[in-house]
């Protein structure tokens, strides 16, 4: 059998994954550039970033300053010289997708304009007013459409990573809409997929952010890395869970508690509300707990105040902002101030990758969210998630360019009897007997689970209880059956696939939050409140293995800036 | 590989410009000439006469021509695309010659008329 | 740039729009269809200026025979009709203006409102203008 | 005390044993903050699996969860059920696409086309990035900035019956696009998009029914963007009559 051969083979069509994609196509215009997703490009969850890219761009600011920051926003678990290196590449990056037609919004003599962003000490953070995300993605995406080497996989569900010998051979994928079944071979594959905040019942992620690169790399080996670290943004709707950016704080909007005061300056008296999220966060919980929050249907909520920006401001500025909340809410920030809470907004763990996206597969890559390089630490700062992609992602497509050159071309007869397996275990879904569980409810039990058990604070007890629900699930999951028994376009199957990709996330997550036993930037334990560097200046590495998840550590590089304590 | 039309901006801009016309003109002549002279109010072409000394300048003349030659490839634009889309769409070349003919006869019998008009 | 089509093509359903009837499925596109139409009742306007040109031609009888078949109630009724299409004609046009000419004043686009709005009141000039012109 | 309950009637089509989609009705909760794409995913996790659609940010960006409600196109997910009480909401793929399955349709014909216009930044005389970004004051942006917003929903074109009739019609999202570009004081591109975006396919099959731009959830106003750039043809056009020796 014939099977489709590429060169480069990217899983993911977000930024991270479309960037990677043109880099690679303008590296070696040679070669073939395929990009597989589950969803087409411009749907991908790139699009709901909202608040802004962080880079060094004007002359009162510095990449040390930068870099320092970033650090020092970790909780000084990032590789120091893996920040440098991003620093100092975030900058061209922007300028790149400038040069591309991105609408960057302006200073009045026509420069980029920067605006102040959370954990930033200075102005950095470019935007497309508050749809950043959506202006990136879709400028890449349309950019891409330029280079007639890179192919297109729209809607093909990757099911698993096919290795041999430690190479990467390929994937096997499902197209949606026909439900065939098909290994893609290629010399390097790039993991672009983004991040696992459905994992957790309360998030501000797409329905199709499940973890599904995490799992595929983890299941072939690869380490997990630093899982444990998972970011609440501070202001999400209460309810649907959807983002109010940091712009809004940024531009000057007041956090409130139901004594209408700014509660932050008995948290982050320097920064108040431009403090860093893992704190904000904290600070919100704690002000919920010790009841001084408001009360709504979905529970306690702080209030994000812009009346005193002005119509004019929040409409340049902000209007996503204005629109979501009249929208969804019925609320005008003009007039009134929003409700929010903290939400599941990000992952700092990933696939543990060097600064070229190589990861310990020969021949696998990851970039963006999917990916730990290590410059996000304990906790990422706002805006500096999507320069990430940026950088990474070009540096990865031009690393596997250059790799798939000296790589041997997959040789389809090492894959049949693999790729034969894997569609067993995959057809196996539409097949089975009747069973006694729902897919759904299985889903549901596992994101609350996690939410109540890896929330914005945690136990030791509460770790292994979520651990031991995780087990059980693995037990219900072999009697969940599927109502749909068709290969066209199942979306029951998919989520059932994704499901599976969940809770190896999850337990690789809550693993490494039970193993951590201190306090450091998102990660709050309650039984170990403090940093402790002697045990915990360390990545985690979470290994896949068939009796169950193993946690190790690595040394955190740490160049320039000792570890102090982290004040604001 | 699709290539840029050389004959519909020409034919736009006279369907653009003669909605214009009508939309400034044709109702109040519609209203003043139609409707309130035949009912007994006040009108310039009411009698052959008054019609004689209101075609006596040629501003009239130019005007009229403008009023009614530009609304005609207005109409014969959108009556066009309007047969298209009421499933005529296969004889398109023909409903082109069709509307457009129609709109140059009638501005050329307009030209004729207002020229030799006494 | 090739896009992705399945080797295994599935079928799809097409669904198909009645070629003639399409337009009664929805209220905005009747609202479209009467638009489209006002064009042809201007042009039974444009016809009939024709004829009159044509009866003044030939001669002052003519003429006044053209004139008196103007007050029959066939031809005020034609009119009124052709009135209520010009009118349609006329606000639709001034409506849609805004869309197709975008006016900037000081590096800010004037808003939709403002746009339509001037030339709704244009045309209320014009036509005050030429109903002096033709009355005066 | 009963909860209030409200009725869908859902668009049902696979390809195996339906010769034309059939409806279904289903029976939901009526939260008053439900949106009709909350009601589908009850559907799907409560009632029927076998449900297919597609869905993702619940945040009106994505652009996945486009559907005609009621006969009018929209984005569920920012289509609340209180607006359709007491119901029934009858809930089809968005129209003039051909179906897939249930409420997915088959998008293919817009991502060929798309790519057809440009819709990208052209340059005769591309700078390096060290010579910092293109200058664009924001009053030059705000000429575009509108047409920028488009989510690539397809809402315009399922309220589009030029693009039912004529499905060679590249199309409101796909045009407005290029004249996203051809508005953009970056761009240099317009001479280059002009043998699509001025084809008969292009601009001149629109005939500014103007549904597109009502049910835009953007307001990106594709329907302008087309009639803007039918002036844009025509004074080339006159130009090009009176100055038949000017360059270009």
């Amino acid at each position: 059998m014939e099977y489709p051969v590429h060169d480069i083979l990217i899983i993911g069509g977000g930024a991270a994954g479309l960037r990677a994609a043109i880099a690679a196509a303008e590296a070696r215009p040679d070669i073939s550039v395929a990009l597989v997703s589950k969803v087409y490009p411009m749907r991908s969850h790139t699009v709901s970033a909202e608040g802004g890219t962080a880079g060094v761009l004007r002359s009162d600011d510095t990449f040390d300053s930068h870099a320092y920051d970033t650090v020092k926003g970790s909780d000084f678990l990032t590789d120091q010289d893996a920040v440098e290196l991003f620093v100092r590449a975030a900058p061209e990056e922007i300028l790149q997708l400038e040069h591309w037609g991105c609408p960057w919004s302006r200073d009045p003599d026509g420069g980029i304009a920067v605006r102040a962003f959370g954990g930033m000490s200075v102005k950095r953070t470019v935007y497309a007013a508050d749809k950043t995300g959506f202006h990136l993605l879709h400028t890449l995406f349309q950019t891409s459409l330029r280079y007639s080497n890179i192919r297109r996989y729209d809607e093909w569900f990757v099911t698993a990573l096919l290795v041999d010998d430690g190479r990467i051979l390929g994937v096997t994928a499902l197209d949606v809409r026909s439900g065939q079944f098909l290994p893609l071979l290629a010399r390097a594959v790039i993991l672009a997929t983004g991040g696992c905040g459905r994992v957790f019942a309360f998030t501000t992620n797409g329905m199709i952010k499940t973890g599904d690169g995490m799992a595929l790399a983890y299941r072939i080996g690869a380490a997990l890395k630093d899982m444990e670290f998972i970011q609440y943004h501070p202001t999400g709707l209460p309810g649907t869970g959807i983002l109010i950016t940091e712009a809004s704080r940024g531009e000057g909007g007041y956090l409130l508690n139901a004594q209408e005061e700014r509660f932050l300056q008995r948290y982050v008296p320097s920064r108040m509300e431009l403090g860093p999220r893992d704190l904000l966060s904290r600070a919100i919980i704690t002000e919920m707990e010790e009841g001084r929050a408001f009360q709504g249907p979905y529970g306690a909520y702080v209030q994000l105040d812009l009346r005193h920006l002005g119509e004019r401001l929040i409409n340049e500025r902000l209007p996503f902002v204005r629109e979501l909340t009249q929208e969804y809410l019925g609320i005008d920030p003009v007039r009134e101030p929003i409700p929010v809470r903290p939400v599941v907004h990000y992952s700092m763990g990933g696939v543990d990758t060097d600064t070229e996206g190589k990861t310990s597969i020969t021949g696998l890559y990851a970039a963006g969210e999917v990916a730990c390089v290590s410059i996000n630490g304990a906790n990422r700062l706002g805006s500096n998630s999507l320069s990430e992609c940026l950088v990474f992602g070009a540096r990865a497509g031009r690393a596997a360019a250059h790799g798939a050159a000296d790589a041997p071309a997959p040789r389809a007869e090492v894959i049949a009897g693999r790729a034969a397996d894997e569609e067993r275990r995959v057809a196996a879904w539409l097949t089975r007997a009747e069973g006694t569980e729902r897919l759904a409810a299985l889903r549901d039990d596992l994101r609350h689970g996690m939410e109540r058990g890896v929330g914005v604070f945690r136990t030791g007890e509460g770790l292994r209880e979520v651990l031991g629900k995780i087990h059980d699930l693995r037990g219900r999951l072999a009697r969940v059956t599927l109502d749909d028994r068709s290969r066209i376009f199942n979306t029951e199957w998919t989520a059932a696939l994704e499901l599976e990709f969940m809770i190896d996330v999850a337990e690789a997550i809550a693993i490494a939050a039970l193993a951590r036993e201190e306090s450091r930037g998102s990660h709050t334990r309650r039984d170990f409140p403090q940093r402790d560097d002697v045990r915990f200046l360390k990545h985690s590495l979470a290994f896949w293995s068939r009796e169950g998840p193993r946690v190790g550590y690595r040394d955190v590089a740490i160049t320039r800036w000792p570890p102090e304590e982290r004040k604001y | 590989m699709a290539h840029a039309s050389r004959s519909e901006p020409f034919w736009w801009s006279l369907f653009a410009a003669g909605g214009v016309v009508a939309a400034f003109l044709v109702p109040i002549h519609v209203l003043l000439e139609g409707i309130v002279g035949p009912l007994g109010g006040p009108t310039p072409a009411a009698d052959y006469d008054r019609m004689h000394a209101w075609l006596a300048s040629p501003f009239t003349r130019v005007y009229l021509f403008v009023l009614i030659s530009l609304p005609l490839f207005h109409w014969a634009h959108r009556f066009r695309f309007t047969l298209a889309d009421l499933g005529l769409s296969r004889f398109g070349a023909w409903l082109a010659v069709l509307c457009y003919g129609a709109a140059i006869v009638g501005t050329a019998l307009a030209a004729w008329l207002l020229i030799t008009a006494p | 740039m090739t896009v992705n089509s399945p080797p295994n093509a599935t079928r799809t359903y097409r669904p198909v729009m009645s070629p003639t009837w399409w337009w009664l499925r929805h209220p905005a596109w009747v609202q479209f269809m009467l638009r489209e139409l006002s064009s042809v009742f201007i042009a039974a306007f444009l016809a009939l200026y024709l004829a009159r040109l044509g009866a003044f031609a030939s001669g002052p009888a003519a003429y006044a025979a053209f004139q008196a078949w103007h007050r029959t109630p066939l031809s005020i009724a034609l009119h009124v009709l052709i009135l209520a299409f010009a009118l349609l004609h006329s606000t639709t046009w001034f409506l849609l203006t805004p869309k197709i000419a975008r006016v900037h004043v000081a590096g800010r686009s004037m808003s939709e409102k403002a746009v339509a709005g001037g030339a709704l009141t244009a045309w209320a000039i014009v036509s005050a203008l030429v109903a002096w012109w033709l009355l005066g | 005390m009963p909860q209030e309950t409200i009725q869908l009637v859902v668009t049902r089509f696979h390809p195996d044993h339906d010769p034309v989609p059939r409806f279904q009705t289903y029976t939901v909760p009526l939260h008053e903050d439900w949106v009709v794409l909350d009601a589908l995913n009850y559907i799907k996790d409560t009632q029927d699996g076998t449900l297919s659609y597609r869905w993702s940010c619940r945040m009106g960006i994505c652009g996945s969860c486009g559907m005609n409600v009621n006969g009018t196109p929209r984005l569920t997910c920012a289509t609340f059920l209180r607006e359709y009480a007491p119901g029934p909401i009858r809930v089809e793929p968005l129209a003039n696409f051909p179906i897939i399955r249930d409420l997915v349709v088959d998008i293919t014909d817009f991502m060929e086309k798309l790519p057809r216009v440009q819709p990208w930044l052209v340059r005769q005389d591309e700078t390096p990035l060290t010579g910092g970004e293109y200058r664009q004051t924001p009053g030059e942006m705000e000429r575009y900035h509108q047409f920028s917003l488009c989510i690539n929903c397809m809402l315009c074109y399922a309220a589009c019956p030029v693009y039912g009739l004529h499905p060679e019609f590249i199309g409101p999202a796909a045009l407005a696009l290029a004249h996203r570009y051809n508005l953009d004081s970056r761009d240099q591109g317009r001479a280059a998009r002009q043998a699509e975006v001025y084809s008969e396919e292009g601009i001149w099959e629109c005939t500014f029914v103007g549904q597109c731009s009502v049910v835009c959830p953007k307001k990106v106003d594709p329907a302008g963007a087309i009639q803007q750039e039918k002036v844009s043809a025509a004074l080339d056009w006159l130009k090009s009559v009176v100055w038949p020796w000017g360059n270009r």
